[in-house]
């Protein structure tokens, strides 16, 4: 039995009337790629927002387990504790910091990683100065790692639509977390670009041991690199399985997949 | 030396009678001076309101704080005494005077209100958001010392226009008809605006145009027609603004804009900026809270209490007692 | 209908298209294709004015509309949906669609096609008053489109709309691309990363590289062509 | 045929001031004589003022740097290219040598009024860097920076008046309450957002006036607080162009030093968490910053200058009383910032230099001095709307992690 | 020969320098112009007969704003351009600033219009004077013209916050203090430039005050009086010199009736009044403003002064400041060891038929 990394029960979240999330169980495993799929307001985003602190849930219980520690509850935690204790995401709608340079980009990433204070950073003391030296050089391996070392010194802003995803994608994996949440990473890109990210996604795993929760849209993307498939749709949790078993479901293909994939 | 009519006579008239006359007679003499303290703050909420109007207008559509407007406004009110003054000479009555001193007021400050805009915001579109501020500034500098400049450094009386209304009188001591005439123009103006904005093409145009530029050009807006047109119509009201309060109040000099567009912005702000009944809620709130400092605790601190009640509100209410926190979608 | 003449559209000092020509028929649906940064976007945004070509001409009808403003091009019944959604956040989704008939006049007309839209993506019509910003992604794609749909253009420009979209979708989207250009005869100006689908729905398309057109042709030969795979497909 | 276009265009320009300016200009009543003046002079004069400033009006409006058209989505790139010329070190060192020696002189060469009125500019350069802390770095506005600039300033005046403590002592002392007050306000507004954390801090700074003023028994009320020495040297006894000359000496270093900080900690750890709040607030909680920490390092660092500013000033001027702390302070403060550039420190020195310098130079001009110095920051902001300068990034070089400086 | 040598000479006499601070913008500025105005009437006229024993005078204008920190620029920028005596400034609090200034420097100062009473009574500014009465010497009087003359029992002290008004609102409640048979009944500050003072005047009402003695300027004192005669409160209203202008009979109109102001004796019928007066009319084409004729009787103060002692010199100055009277629209003035006028009189005046009336 793999270690559990993520574990949410009957996660439930209203805005007003509208109930966007309704009792939804997951969990993420060590070593997995689980991806999360839906319609089109189904609730999936909201999801994420409230796993990451951006909404308080009105109800249900999120817990993340650091692998080797104790599960932490983290109902009603901020967003940089959740982040500090090694979840870390991308947004549907890129959120980069537009006037930074990519660099810096990802060196914020590294900020919950980093210690030094004002004074230090006044002072420039020999901490500070290596810490800061660490910083770069762990940012600019981390944009190799992603391809996007070229753009370093370019702002954020006036990157190709693609590599502003991968940045996004750079800028999380700098706070070192465990489990990496991507919401619609391959939005807006042509199956060629698809594929490369389907291979980095892949590498993200096996090389740097980061489980990935995601929510795609591309079914050829998400069929390929998943282990497991949880569906929502209205707010529930309508079926969760291997991508096989999921490719067959009736009603996930009534729901959402439609005619041509399973064609 | 005449005595005035003092409350205390009515309790000393009160002790003759029996105890519970007179504890009728103080809840009734509070009564009054509560009330009367809340009638003056209504009144000087609704002077806020009408200058809040315009503040929060522009910044609905342009997100700027238009520090100008104040002297706008200000620049309404020396247009209509001059205008009076004139008329006044050819000897018209009282109400001709008044509607064409407020006609002329509201071109005036409409035509300043839209070169301003042309000249001092309409080149900064594209700029970083902070950069009309300081033009806004500038630009409120320059026409406080160009009023000073070309007409005079001194308060100036300025003619009660407002017309008394006879069958007031009795209450004259509570209320007079000025200000219930300056009550009820702001609510009128209220009532006009939020429908221009909430219910008409014009108005949705105007909400597009502030909340995505770009778009709005897309689906056919002429943003640069609609942001003249906010401009005029918030200038409009400030010159409203301007002949009233300047007659209930009586006089006018030129710096009479600055500090009253501080507590018409405030106001905004505490009602919901880009709100507007939001403007006027806010600004009754304000005045009221100024009265009611004033008649209960300490009249030195009144403003000290008004920006307090701002920060206890927007702790509480962060984007302002009827402003929608627009929750960002992430 | 539209005729873009060596158009060449610059960013500050950087220039973003490099001399494109394309022409558009009366009731075509053409397809423009590239890679991410090869300039459809910005070749969208200089035909409606948005950012305005610094050479080049561009006709519409017969019109000239390079020195035009925005509203004026989108005046003449042009209608784009743009990159990036852009709903209005702070109006209702119904406002949202009565914004995108802004033009137009016939009120009767406006809420027949009202009544349309909701009734093409039941979820809006859900949705009806709440407000746009706060739609979930593929929610406000939709509703993008749908305000376009409103504009009733003659031309309707549309960039990326299947992005961020759940795949039933995408083909209802594209179902709806089909119908109203054989149903009402608007003319249709696809960008789209979705190469495949594109291709198959369009009459024509072009290529685009780095900020000029690289290939022009049938939409059938263009998904025969091998580089066109290689590049695009992802085959 | 374009000049008659031009000539036109002018034309509707004359005829549309002359009408706006008609009844402010043309038209003095004095209703207190009840007398009308009609000033026709004047219309002659709006006529044929506005008829040439609209030539070179639209000239300058055609030659200045346009506003980049923004497309959708994403910005504009930023091209830099005369920064180049003056990050040659040659040219950089030997324009820094200059400023050295031209600025150990000045006392020397100038009148004592140049002295005064450069010590003043230098008091606002470091009132400029601190609001850019706040403002430009963590992009909060602020609109009561005054108010810690009166705190500084009351403290040395107070704790002078009543325990005879001297400047050197208050300096520290009056930062530190500085800092303190901002950590205070800071705490229940920094949830606040855009705007309305600007009215908030506008009514702060609005409250610590009006205390100052009402509050005779603490702060001596309007009258003021007279005779507050000016910074002594042990031991020496100063004249009082001495010590105005020691005084300018003393900003000199300070400033130095604030420039040497606020260039620090810009390019740190915590800078780029500021700028990074500022630029995406959502995005940098969930990079893991706390956004509250954050903010209030920003609003105290940036209040800890105001103070020491404030103390130097009450040091300056010896004499303090509330009315040095209005509204329009924090609006000329606001104002050295964001035409110096958001964020950049040569660009803020600069401004600071003009807007402070500038109103003491327009004396000549007595009675239009403010309405020139209105009518200026207007035409800066429509030529100049990023600013003097515009920031930069620190960019760094990755053969053996050498860093290469690149100050904005 | 002769004659044009006589011309080369008068040709080569480097002019006095007047200095003339104060607000000549921004909010106060109604306070500092008409100093400006007064300054040159005064000047243009003895430049027209001959200047100073053959001396042209020059005008130095500089404006402080009111705010201390501008006023030590304009003092030093005064000194640096070489003013042999300054008129100003206005407001007490610049004037404090200012003064060290000018004291190091060496040269005489008169303001028309800084009461505070510090500035003359503590001994710290020799070079100091001024046209107008300390706070305490127009409290003292309202205070006793209140009590004795109106009788009055229960006072409420209004003031507008301001260095002026504050001041001299403190030292009426210390003289109501030390007296017997009258107690303060309320004591608070208006927001100058407020919209509406009708919380105030309710609340002068609800505390049973049977008289306000107000310290401020104008502007306020006519909106307070109007507020409390529409309420049909109609108890004496006393104030300061603030108030006792044109004006304020102006704008109050007839709701001025009946108040009570402190200011110098009756100058209106002085001749040398009337003529001030009717110069300004004639140059400025209005009526002068506030502290005109206070700034008009510096300005022939220094001018006699300098022209008595037959120098610029400080010292000279001084002594004919103190020794030699002059005659100016505030009657025959020289000045005493403190700086303060000797020779101004206070009187109490009151609103009748729209004029200011001598009463006490
Ligand atoms: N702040 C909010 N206020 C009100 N309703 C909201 C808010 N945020 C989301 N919703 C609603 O909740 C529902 C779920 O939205 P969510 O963004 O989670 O969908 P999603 O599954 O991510 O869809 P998509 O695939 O289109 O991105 C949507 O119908 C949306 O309209
Ligand atoms: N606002 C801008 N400022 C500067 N450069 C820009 C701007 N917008 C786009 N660019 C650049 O112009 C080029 C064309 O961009 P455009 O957005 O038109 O591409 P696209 O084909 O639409 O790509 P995508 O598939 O990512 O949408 C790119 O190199 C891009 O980086
Ligand atoms: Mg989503
Ligand atoms: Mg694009």
């Amino acid at each position: 039995m793999m270690e559990r990394l993520l574990d949410v029960k009957s996660l439930t979240m209203d805005f007003g009337g509208l109930r966007a999330v309704d009792q939804v169980n997951l969990d993420v495993c060590q070593g997995e790629i689980v991806a999360l799929i839906g319609p089109n307001g189904a609730g999936k985003t909201t999801f994420f927002n409230c796993i990451t602190g951006i909404y308080a849930p009105s109800d249900g219980e999120i817990s993340v387990i650091p692998p080797g520690k104790k599960p932490i509850r983290i109902n009603g935690f901020k967003p940089h504790k959740i982040t500090q204790a090694g979840m870390a995401r991308t947004f549907q709608n890129i959120r980069l910091f537009p006037n930074m340079t990519v660099l810096e980009n990802v060196m914020l990433g590294r900020h919950c990683r980093t210690t030094s204070k004002i004074l230090g950073a006044i002072l420039r003391g020999s901490h500070t100065r290596r810490e800061e030296e660490e910083t770069v050089d762990f940012s600019y391996h981390l944009l190799e790692k992603m391809g996007l070392e070229k753009y370093a010194n370019e702002f954020a802003k006036n990157l190709p639509y693609g590599a502003q995803r991968r940045l996004e994608i750079a800028r999380a994996m700098a706070t070192e977390p465990f489990l990496l949440l991507l919401d619609e990473p391959a939005a807006g890109m042509n199956p060629q670009e698809t594929k490369e990210l389907d291979d980095l996604i892949t590498k993200i795993k096996n090389e740097e041991g980061i489980s990935i929760l995601l929510i795609e849209h591309d079914m050829k993307l998400v069929m390929n690199i998943s282990d497991r498939i949880f569906v929502m749709e209205y707010g529930r949790e309508i079926a969760k399985g291997t991508p096989l078993e999921i490719r067959e479901n009736p009603k996930v293909i009534e729901a959402y997949l439609g005619e041509e994939v399973h064609a | 030396m005449t005595s005035s009519f003092f409350a205390e006579k009515e309790i000393y008239n009160g002790l003759l009678l029996s105890r519970t006359i007179i504890l009728q007679e103080l809840i009734n003499f509070l009564m009054d001076y509560f009330l009367e303290l809340l009638l003056g703050g209504l009144t000087k909420g609704s002077i806020y309101a009408l200058i809040a109007l315009g503040y929060t207008m522009v910044y609905g559509i342009i997100e700027l704080i238009n520090f100008a407007h104040g002297e706008i406004y200000m620049i309404g009110a020396f247009t209509a005494l001059i205008a009076a003054s004139i008329l006044n000479m050819l000897g018209l009555g009282q109400i001709t005077i008044l509607i064409l001193a407020s006609i002329l007021a509201i071109i005036y400050s409409s035509a300043y209100g839209f070169t301003m805009e042309k000249i001092a915001y309409k080149p900064l579109r594209h700029s970083p958001r902070l950069s009309p501020l300081i033009s806004a500034i500038g630009m409120s500098i320059f026409f406080q010392n160009y009023v000073l400049l070309a007409q005079t450094s001194d308060f100036l009386p300025f003619p009660s226009l407002l017309p008394e209304f006879e069958f007031l009188q009795p209450y004259r001591h509570i209320i007079r008809s000025p200000e219930i005439f300056i009550l009820f123009t702001t609510v009128v103006v209220m009532v006009l605006l939020t429908v221009l904005i909430k219910f008409t093409k014009v108005g949705k145009a105007m909400r597009a145009t502030a909340q995505d530029r770009k778009m709005a050009m897309l689906v056919g807006v002429d943003v640069n027609k609609i942001i003249s047109m906010t401009f005029v119509i918030g200038s409009s009201t400030a010159a409203i603004g301007g002949v009233l309060i300047a007659s209930f109040i009586g006089q006018i000099n030129f710096y009479i804009g600055f500090i009253a567009g501080i507590k018409a912005f405030t106001a905004a702000v505490l009602g919901g900026i880009g709100s507007i009944p939001g403007a006027v809620v806010g600004s009754l709130i304000l005045g009221c809270t100024e009265s009611f400092a004033t008649g209960y605790v300490l009249s030195d601190y009144e403003d000290v209490f008004a920006f307090g009640l701002l920060v206890l509100i927007l702790i509480f209410r962060p984007a302002g007692i009827l402003g929608k926190s627009s929750s960002e979608k992430v | 209908m539209l005729k873009v003449n060596n158009i060449q559209t610059y960013y500050g000092n950087i220039q973003a298209l490099k001399g494109i020509t394309l022409d558009i028929g009366e009731g075509e649906i053409i397809t423009l294709i590239g890679a991410n940064g090869a300039g459809k976007t910005t070749t969208l945004m200089s035909i409606c004015g948005v950012v305005p070509p610094k050479q080049g001409e561009i006709f519409f009808r017969g019109t000239p509309i390079h020195n035009m403003t925005t509203e004026k091009i989108v005046a003449l019944g042009i209608c784009q949906v743009p990159e990036g959604r852009h709903i209005f956040p702070g109006l209702t989704v119904k406002e949202n669609l009565e914004m995108g008939a802004y033009l137009r006049t016939d009120h009767h007309g406006i809420k027949t096609d009202l009544e349309y839209v909701l009734d093409l993506f039941p979820i809006l019509a859900q949705r009806r008053h709440q407000q746009g910003g706060t739609l979930s992604g593929g929610e406000q794609q939709m509703l993008a489109i749908s305000r376009a749909l409103m504009a009733k253009p003659r031309l309707l420009l549309l960039d990326e709309p299947s992005l961020g979209l759940a795949p039933l979708i995408i083909q209802q989207i594209f179902e709806i691309i089909r119908k109203i250009n054989s149903e009402q005869k608007t003319t249709i100006f696809l960008v789209e990363q979705n190469a495949n689908l594109a291709l198959k729905v369009a009459h024509r398309g072009y290529v685009m590289e780095n900020g000029t057109i690289t290939l022009a042709d049938s939409a059938a030969n263009l998904l025969d062509n091998e580089d066109v795979k290689k590049a695009y497909l992802g085959l | 045929m374009h000049i008659f276009e031009e000539i036109k265009k002018s034309t509707i320009t004359a005829v549309w001031f002359v009408f706006l300016t008609f009844p402010i200009m043309v038209i003095r009543v004095n209703t207190i004589h009840k007398t009308i003046e009609w000033r026709w002079d004047n219309m002659i004069m709006v006529a044929v003022g506005s008829f040439a400033l609209s030539f070179v009006w639209r000239y300058f409006m055609e030659h200045r740097q346009a506003p980049k058209p923004e497309a959708m989505g994403r910005g504009v790139p930023w091209i830099q290219n005369a920064r180049q010329a003056i990050k040659h070190p040659v040219f950089f060192y030997s324009a820094i040598a200059l400023l050295t020696v031209f600025a150990v002189i000045f006392p020397f060469i100038f009148s004592r009024y140049q002295v005064n009125i450069m010590t003043t500019a230098l008091i606002y350069v470091m009132l400029g860097l601190g609001l850019n802390i706040v403002v430009g770095l963590a992009g909060l506005l602020d609109l009561g920076y005054v108010a810690f600039y009166a705190v500084g300033a009351y403290s040395y005046a107070l704790l002078h008046l009543h325990y005879g403590l001297n400047f050197w002592i208050c300096l520290p002392l009056g930062a530190g309450l500085a800092a303190l007050f901002g950590i205070i306000l800071g705490f229940p507004v920094l949830r606040l957002r855009g705007d309305y954390l600007a009215i908030v801090t506008l009514g702060f700074g609005e409250i610590i006036r009006l205390v100052l003023e009402n509050w005779n028994e603490f702060s001596k009320g309007p009258s003021g607080i007279a005779e507050i020495p000016r910074p002594p040297i042990p031991g020496v006894e100063l004249s009082l162009s001495e010590s105005s000359v020691f005084l300018y000496f003393l900003v000199i270093i300070l400033t130095l030093f604030t420039v040497f900080v606020v260039n620090r900690l810009r390019n740190s750890r915590i800078g780029r968490a500021w700028i990074a709040l500022r630029e995406d607030e959502i995005a940098c909680q969930a990079m893991g910053v706390n956004k509250t920490a954050t903010k209030l390092t920003a609003f105290a660092l940036g209040a800890t200058w105001a103070g020491m500013a404030g103390v130097i000033f009450a040091a300056k001027t010896t004499f303090i009383n509330p009315a040095s702390f209005t509204f329009l302070e924090s609006a000329i403060i606001l104002s050295i910032v964001v035409l110096g550039g958001m964020g950049s420190i040569v660009g803020v020195i600069a401004s600071a230099l003009i807007l402070i310098l500038l109103p003491e130079y327009l004396r000549a001009f007595s009675e239009y001095r403010m309405l020139l110095f209105g009518a200026v920051l207007v035409i800066m902001m429509v030529f100049r709307p990023q600013g003097l300068v515009s920031t930069v990034r620190q960019t760094y070089q990755f053969k053996g992690l050498k860093k290469d400086k690149e100050v904005g | 020969g002769k004659k044009e040598e006589k011309k080369a000479a008068k040709a080569v006499a480097p002019p006095i320098k007047i200095g003339v601070a104060g607000a000549h913008s921004g909010d106060l500025a109604s306070y500092g112009i008409p100093t400006v105005k007064a300054t040159e009437l005064v000047v243009k006229k003895k430049n027209a007969a001959g200047g100073i024993n053959g001396r042209q005078i020059e005008v130095l204008v500089q404006d402080d704003a009111c705010k201390p920190e501008f006023a030590t620029n304009a003092a030093t920028k005064l000194i640096d351009d070489g003013a042999n005596v300054v008129i100003g400034h206005i407001c007490s609090g610049a004037t404090k600033a200012a003064l060290s200034i000018y004291k190091d420097g060496k040269i005489v100062t008169m303001s028309p219009s800084a009461t505070n009473p510090p500035l003359t009574q503590s001994g710290d500014y020799p070079n100091f004077f001024r046209t107008i009465a300390s706070d305490d010497a127009q409290a003292r009087m309202e205070v006793d013209f209140a009590l004795n003359t109106l009788k009055l029992k229960k006072i409420a002290i209004i003031h507008d916050k301001g260095d002026y008004g504050k001041g001299l609102a403190e030292f009426a409640r210390e003289f109501l203090g030390q007296e017997k048979g009258a107690e303060v009944v309320l004591f608070e500050g208006v927001t100058p430039g407020g919209l509406d003072y009708s919380a105030i005047v309710k609340k002068i009402q609800e505390n049973g005050a049977d008289g306000v003695i107000f310290g401020g300027y104008h502007p306020e004192a006519s909106k307070i009086v109007t507020a409390m005669k529409k309420k049909d409160i109609n108890i004496p209203f006393i104030s300061d010199d603030g108030v006792k202008d044109e004006t304020f009979i102006k704008v109050a109109g007839e709701y001025a009736e009946g108040v009570y102001a402190t200011g110098p004796k009756d100058t209106s019928k002085n001749p040398l009044t009337i003529q001030a007066i009717e110069e300004h009319k004639k140059a400025y084409n209005e009526d002068p403003g506030a502290f005109f004729l206070n700034a008009y009787s510096a300005a022939l103060a220094l001018v006699n002064a300098i022209e008595k002692s037959g120098s610029t010199d400080y010292d000279k100055i001084v002594a004919a400041l103190r020794t030699e009277p002059v005659d100016t629209p505030l009657g025959s003035i020289k000045f005493d060891a403190k700086g303060d006028a000797i020779g101004v009189g206070f009187s109490v005046y009151q609103v009748q038929n729209g004029a200011y009336v001598e009463v006490q």
